[in-house]
């Protein structure tokens, strides 16, 4: 286990979710695959916190910030996926697209 | 760094012990208790006919609906075991014994009660049936409200301790115990017990007035797997009950772990005696109580502990 | 414990993190989807455990538990066919997408490679918690309090966004929903409650 | 050897009661040798007690088919049982003995029952649709043999997918017969309507008040049995079930004390099903109106309850609470009047669960209006609890009484 | 530490084991199964659709304001560690803190999040 090692698992991860970010249309599996792109920067914070950054706190405080970003954006997401509900009872990207009719 | 650790092939052993004595010990005491309130003639041998129960029902056959998701529906009691396996894990079984007594020992619980509610809501899921996915959602409003109660108090028993690990909170009560020392932390952290195993007034997802809920589809072997499991839950919330509030293992005379045992048993005594006397509160008011109640309280139990460390 | 078991377990997880996270978008349940995004971040927590970030990996199973839970929730209530019951593929542009992961994954595994990374071994493994502690409580501060007005207002925002009723009337008043056909003129919804403030606050 | 371990029970039975059975339930509730379950999926033998009405018939097949084999089917009591089952019957003094036998048989593989319905799903679905799942699109056809539930507008404006359920008429939690046909929107019921079996017993002719009397307190505490049970109280019920077959004064002053504390039964019912003075009055269920302090009671105006003191009827509050502390109170005072009844009769007596000058149609259409009310829009919890404190005559131990009406 | 882990992990992993085989027990499969025996229980009769859909829960709301709240903990923990060292200003620190997170709960329970709708 190197931080390489660890670099590279969270590139795929990365990878994995910015192919999900693009191909899905639900705006909840979207969200998923931010997520898991950002499973992948919270690895790769911790890996090179410990490898390469010596134990230094704020290589912690960056992983709880990223953890931060995802929660918001799930609880603001979700929000937003009922309203748009609500009001078009659509949950696709497209469905947001046409909120401006 | 961490007191004494089991080997972990005599951990598996000694885990494995303990989670099946505990459900053993919890199924007598339920069902003995139950026979006391019933007023059954024969309360002493209602233990044995909770034994019978299980060996007759594993002779039973499986049961399986239209289009199930068989998978998850195994996974589920699988993983409501595991994670009471690891709860019991972090616990202290006796002086400088422990499965595995690490530094992040509260929160590992609170992952465990977190992971326990993903388990009862895939019980409920897999079975596609409308009664049984009620329970399930019913477990996820009701877990999400007690969860931060179990925080709350565990957090504030890591305060005196300057710890996060169990055994370091069980050192923190050499002189008193936290039951006292924090008086609302144990009817909050019952909550969270039966809460965690939907036991007696808390039994939500699994409640007869749905037919038993996520448990409604299942019968036989799957059955049996899904009581078990929530009665070593039930054991494991026992133990955890002493080690964070009757101080563990600690004790003069008798070994660490008879202490722990004796006290444990007690609380689980409690527990059962709870589920046989309070009604099933109503789901929604049970949400509303958690938020509005308890937390408040749970607040309160932290800002008071927190002033009395200090002092 | 440290050399091979560590390499091992590390693999093993590894392979699956990145497999259950594929998983995700090719499963037609979306429980086993949500699901499946869980055990994959359950699965980085462990390897944050190897790294030795005991408390952040341990951290990370509780409050992702928590999070795919209600994903799990909103899925199920705002997808059609939330149990994969007819296979689906609610896709769009897969090729573009498909390129631009596989760029995105080997771009960062090159850097990663390539790059002349530091190397600065971990200081005080034992202290790491408490440092974090004193971190929060010290220079990292101000984070923390801004952390708490950012969730503060996100619990607004996310509360009042999902009302129905608003203080300033019903939260659907003049929407109306849209055809099946994306092009076509949204129908004409007739309102369950009768509002008198409707044709105000129309949108259509 | 298989036998001697497997005969000493405890036998899991699933109780399909149909009208005058609740008697069995109780007697196998207090019984150490048979275990009650709630779900057919786990019990071993399916017990049918009572009359099954012509439209159960088809469901109690349902039921019977959804016991996991080898199963065996009891019956204590019961007519109209459907042709295609067959049955063993029993007699209520011999029952916990012939469940055991059959029990034991069950275990070793000598007794089953046969499937009775399809063995293949009727609605043809494999190999249709372009995966063969029976299904097309993205929620059409009948995928696995069913279709998909539509979405229908909730009552917080989210339009999302709405079960049309009907629940019982052999569902453990509902009173004997009874179906509540709900629109089933998460666990709330948008939609809702409640039918009770248009059919039930009757006491005809000259009746000792004291049979009468003691007809109440067994039947009211039946009930209570059985919203204790529901309520999540097993144990408890079990006392009351056993109170129910032989009430005493002593026995009931015992389980108010243990029901009726603030950490007890009303944890569970205080706040639910609430009826409003005017839904129950005038609907033929004396009891309930009296819950609400209304004086409805064929008893005022009958000569042979004179100078027995009657009480008058307090407000109990429209709850479910309310209306089983109110069971206790009547149930309590029933006994005390069977014992100072003597040897008085009547012709037009108060039953227990309402006048006799009212039709059991008439009375099960107004209950059932009521009931229909009071859960629609309420959570699936709440409405069981509440129709489980709505019991009907179906749920009344009346072959006892039967037995002691003279000539 | 990570033997200790391994150990819990350990033991976890046979329980979990030893409960999915009991699970798993004659466990019909579902395409074999008389079909009679494997309609959903509602108490006698059949269900007209599937009983997965769009489940509408009622508690939503409530779970966003969790989601959000639930983060707070990231702090608290290592908080709880250095709390007796630092005395009074963890307290006030944490104090001011938890006041502002409490006002979204406020907030949503005065908006009447954090019941069914």
């Amino acid at each position: 286990m190197t931080l390489v090692a660890v670099l590279v698992v969270a590139a795929a991860l990365i990878g994995v979710g910015v192919w999900g970010v693009l191909s899905q249309q639900s705006f909840v599996m979207v969200m998923m695959g931010f997520e898991l792109a950002l499973n992948g920067v919270m690895l790769a914070a911790a890996g090179a916190w410990r490898f390469a950054a010596g134990g230094e706190p704020k290589g912690q405080v960056l992983v709880i910030v990223a953890l931060f970003v995802m929660a918001i954006e799930a609880a603001i997401g979700f929000a937003l996926v009922v309203a748009v509900y609500r009001r078009r009872q659509a949950d696709t990207t497209e469905g947001i697209a046409t909120m401006e009719r | 760094m961490t007191p004494a650790t089991l080997h972990p092939l005599l951990a598996v052993v000694v885990g494995g012990l303990v989670l099946a004595g505990g459900a053993v010990v919890v199924g007598a005491l339920d069902a003995v208790v139950g026979a006391a309130v019933a007023g059954d003639p024969r309360p002493a041998t209602a233990g044995v006919r909770a034994w019978r129960r299980v060996v007759l029902a594993w002779r039973r056959p499986g049961t399986v609906t239209e289009r199930p998701d068989l998978v998850l529906w195994v996974v589920a009691p699988a993983a409501y075991v595991g994670v009471a396996a690891l709860a019991l894990a972090v616990l202290p079984l006796g002086d400088g014994i422990a499965i595995a007594d690490v530094r992040t020992g509260i929160v590992v619980f609170g992952a465990v009660e977190v992971l326990a509610m993903v388990a009862v809501f895939l019980h409920g899921w897999a079975a596609n049936s409308a009664l049984a996915l009620v329970g399930a959602y019913r477990f996820v409003a009701e877990s999400l409200s007690f969860l931060l109660l179990s925080m709350f108090v565990l957090i504030a028993a890591a305060l005196p301790a300057e710890s996060m690990a169990f055994g370091e909170i069980v050192a923190s009560q050499q002189g008193l115990w936290n039951v006292v020392r924090q008086p609302l932390g144990l009817p909050l952290f019952t909550v969270v017990a039966l809460g965690t195993t939907f036991w007696g007034p808390l039994n939500l997802p699994d409640g007869a007035d749905i037919a038993t809920g996520t448990s409604l589809e299942v019968g036989g072997p799957a059955y049996i797997a899904w009581q078990v499991a929530r009665r070593a839950m039930l054991a494991v919330y026992a133990i955890a009950t002493s080690v964070v509030f009757l101080g563990g293992h600690l004790g003069p005379v008798l070994p660490g772990p008879v202490w722990l045992a004796l006290k444990s048993v007690v609380v689980a005594s409690g527990f059962v005696w709870l589920g046989h006397r309070v009604g099933r509160v109503p789901m929604d008011r049970f949400v509303r109580v958690a938020w509005t109640v308890l937390l408040p309280l749970s607040f309160l139990h932290l800002a008071v502990t927190g002033a009395v460390v200090l002092l | 414990m440290t050399g091979w078991p560590v390499d091992v377990a590390f693999w093993v997880l590894a392979v699956g993190a990145v497999w259950f996270g594929w998983r995700v978008f090719r499963t037609d349940s979306m429980v086993r989807a949500t699901f499946a995004l869980l055990v994959s971040f359950l699965d980085v927590g462990a390897i944050m455990v190897l790294l030795l970030a005991e408390y952040l990996g341990v951290a990370l199973f509780f409050m992702m538990a928590v999070e795919m839970t209600v994903m799990a929730i909103f899925m199920v209530a705002y997808m059609m066919n939330p149990a994969g019951l007819n296979p689906m593929q609610m896709v769009h542009q897969p090729r573009v997408a498909v390129v631009a992961g596989v760029l995105a994954a080997a771009g960062l595994a090159a850097v990663a490679w390539f790059a002349d990374l530091p190397s600065v071994a971990l200081v005080a493994p034992q202290d790491t918690i408490r440092e974090l502690g004193l971190e929060v409580m010290g220079e990292s501060m101000i984070l923390m309090q801004t952390a708490g007005i950012t969730l503060l207002a996100t619990m607004i925002g996310a509360v009042a966004l999902t009302a129905a009723h608003g203080r300033f009337g019903e939260a659907t008043s003049g929407s109306r929903p849209p055809r099946l056909d994306p092009d076509a003129e949204p129908v004409e919804q007739e309102m369950a409650r009768p509002d008198p403030h409707a044709h105000h606050g129309g949108h259509g | 050897m298989a036998v001697t371990w497997t005969s000493a029970g405890p036998v899991p039975v699933f109780v399909a009661t149909g009208a005058g059975g609740a008697a069995v339930r109780h007697a196998l509730r207090a019984a150490d040798e048979v275990d009650l379950v709630r779900s057919p999926r786990r019990a071993c033998v399916l017990l049918v007690a009572g009359d099954v009405p012509t439209g159960d018939r088809s469901p109690l097949l349902q039921v019977h088919d959804q016991v996991p084999r080898p199963r065996g089917v009891v019956a204590v009591g019961a007519r109209g049982m459907p042709a295609e089952l067959a049955p063993i019957t029993s007699s209520l003094g011999g029952l916990v003995a012939t469940i055991l036998e059959v029990g034991s048989q069950i275990l070793v593989g000598e007794h089953d029952s046969d499937d009775v319905l399809p063995a293949t799903n009727p609605v043809e679905w494999r190999g249709v649709g372009p995966n063969g799942q029976g299904g097309e699109g993205m929620m059409g056809g009948v995928p696995y043999g069913r279709a998909m539930a539509m979405t229908a507008e909730g009552s917080d404006g989210l339009t999302l997918d709405r079960l049309y359920l009907t629940l019982g008429p052999w569902l453990p939690g509902l009173p004997s017969g009874c179906r509540l046909e709900v629109g089933l929107q998460g666990d709330v019921l948008e939609e809702a309507s409640v039918a009770y079996p248009t059919t039930g017993p009757t006491l005809a002719g000259q009746v000792r008040v004291a049979s009468v009397e003691q007809l109440r307190a067994r039947t009211l505490l039946g009930w209570l049995a059985d919203l204790t049970d529901t309520a999540g109280l097993p144990a408890l019920a079990r006392r009351v079930s056993r109170l129910a077959l032989d009430p005493t004064p002593e026995g009931v002053d015992a389980v108010r004390r243990r029901l009726d504390r603030r950490w007890g039964l009303p944890v569970a019912t205080d706040g639910v099903g609430h009826l409003e003075r005017d839904d129950v009055t005038g609907c033929g269920l004396g009891w309930l109106a009296r819950s609400r302090g209304v004086d409805e009671d064929a008893r005022r105006d009958d000569r042979a309850y004179d100078g027995l003191e009657l009480a008058a009827p307090t407000d109990r509050g429209g709850d479910v609470t309310g209306r089983w502390r109110t069971w206790l109170d009547e149930a309590a005072e029933a006994l005390r009047l069977a014992e100072a009844a003597e040897d008085r009769t009547t012709d037009r007596p108060e039953l227990p669960w309402g006048s006799a000058a009212v039709t059991v149609e008439d009375r099960a259409v107004a209950h059932a209006a009521l009931a229909t009310r009071a859960v629609s829009g309420a959570e699936l919890g709440r409405a069981v609890l509440t129709l489980a404190s709505l019991p009907s005559a179906c749920d009344a131990d009346v072959a006892a009484s039967r037995a002691e009406v003279p000539a | 530490m990570l033997l200790a882990f391994l150990a819990a992990v350990m033991v976890a992993g046979s329980a979990a084991c030893v409960m999915a085989v009991v699970a798993l027990q004659r466990r019909p499969s579902a395409d074999l199964q008389h079909w009679s025996r494997t309609v959903p229980v509602l108490g006698g009769l059949e269900p007209e659709t599937h009983a997965w859909g769009r489940f509408h829960a009622r508690f939503y709301p409530m779970t966003l304001v969790l989601i959000a709240f639930e983060m707070e903990m990231m702090f608290m923990y290592p908080w709880a560690i250095v709390y007796r060292a630092l005395g009074i200003k963890a307290l006030v620190e944490m104090g001011v803190f938890l006041v502002i997170l409490s006002l979204g709960i406020l907030y949503a329970w005065r908006e009447g999040g954090l019941g069914w709708q």
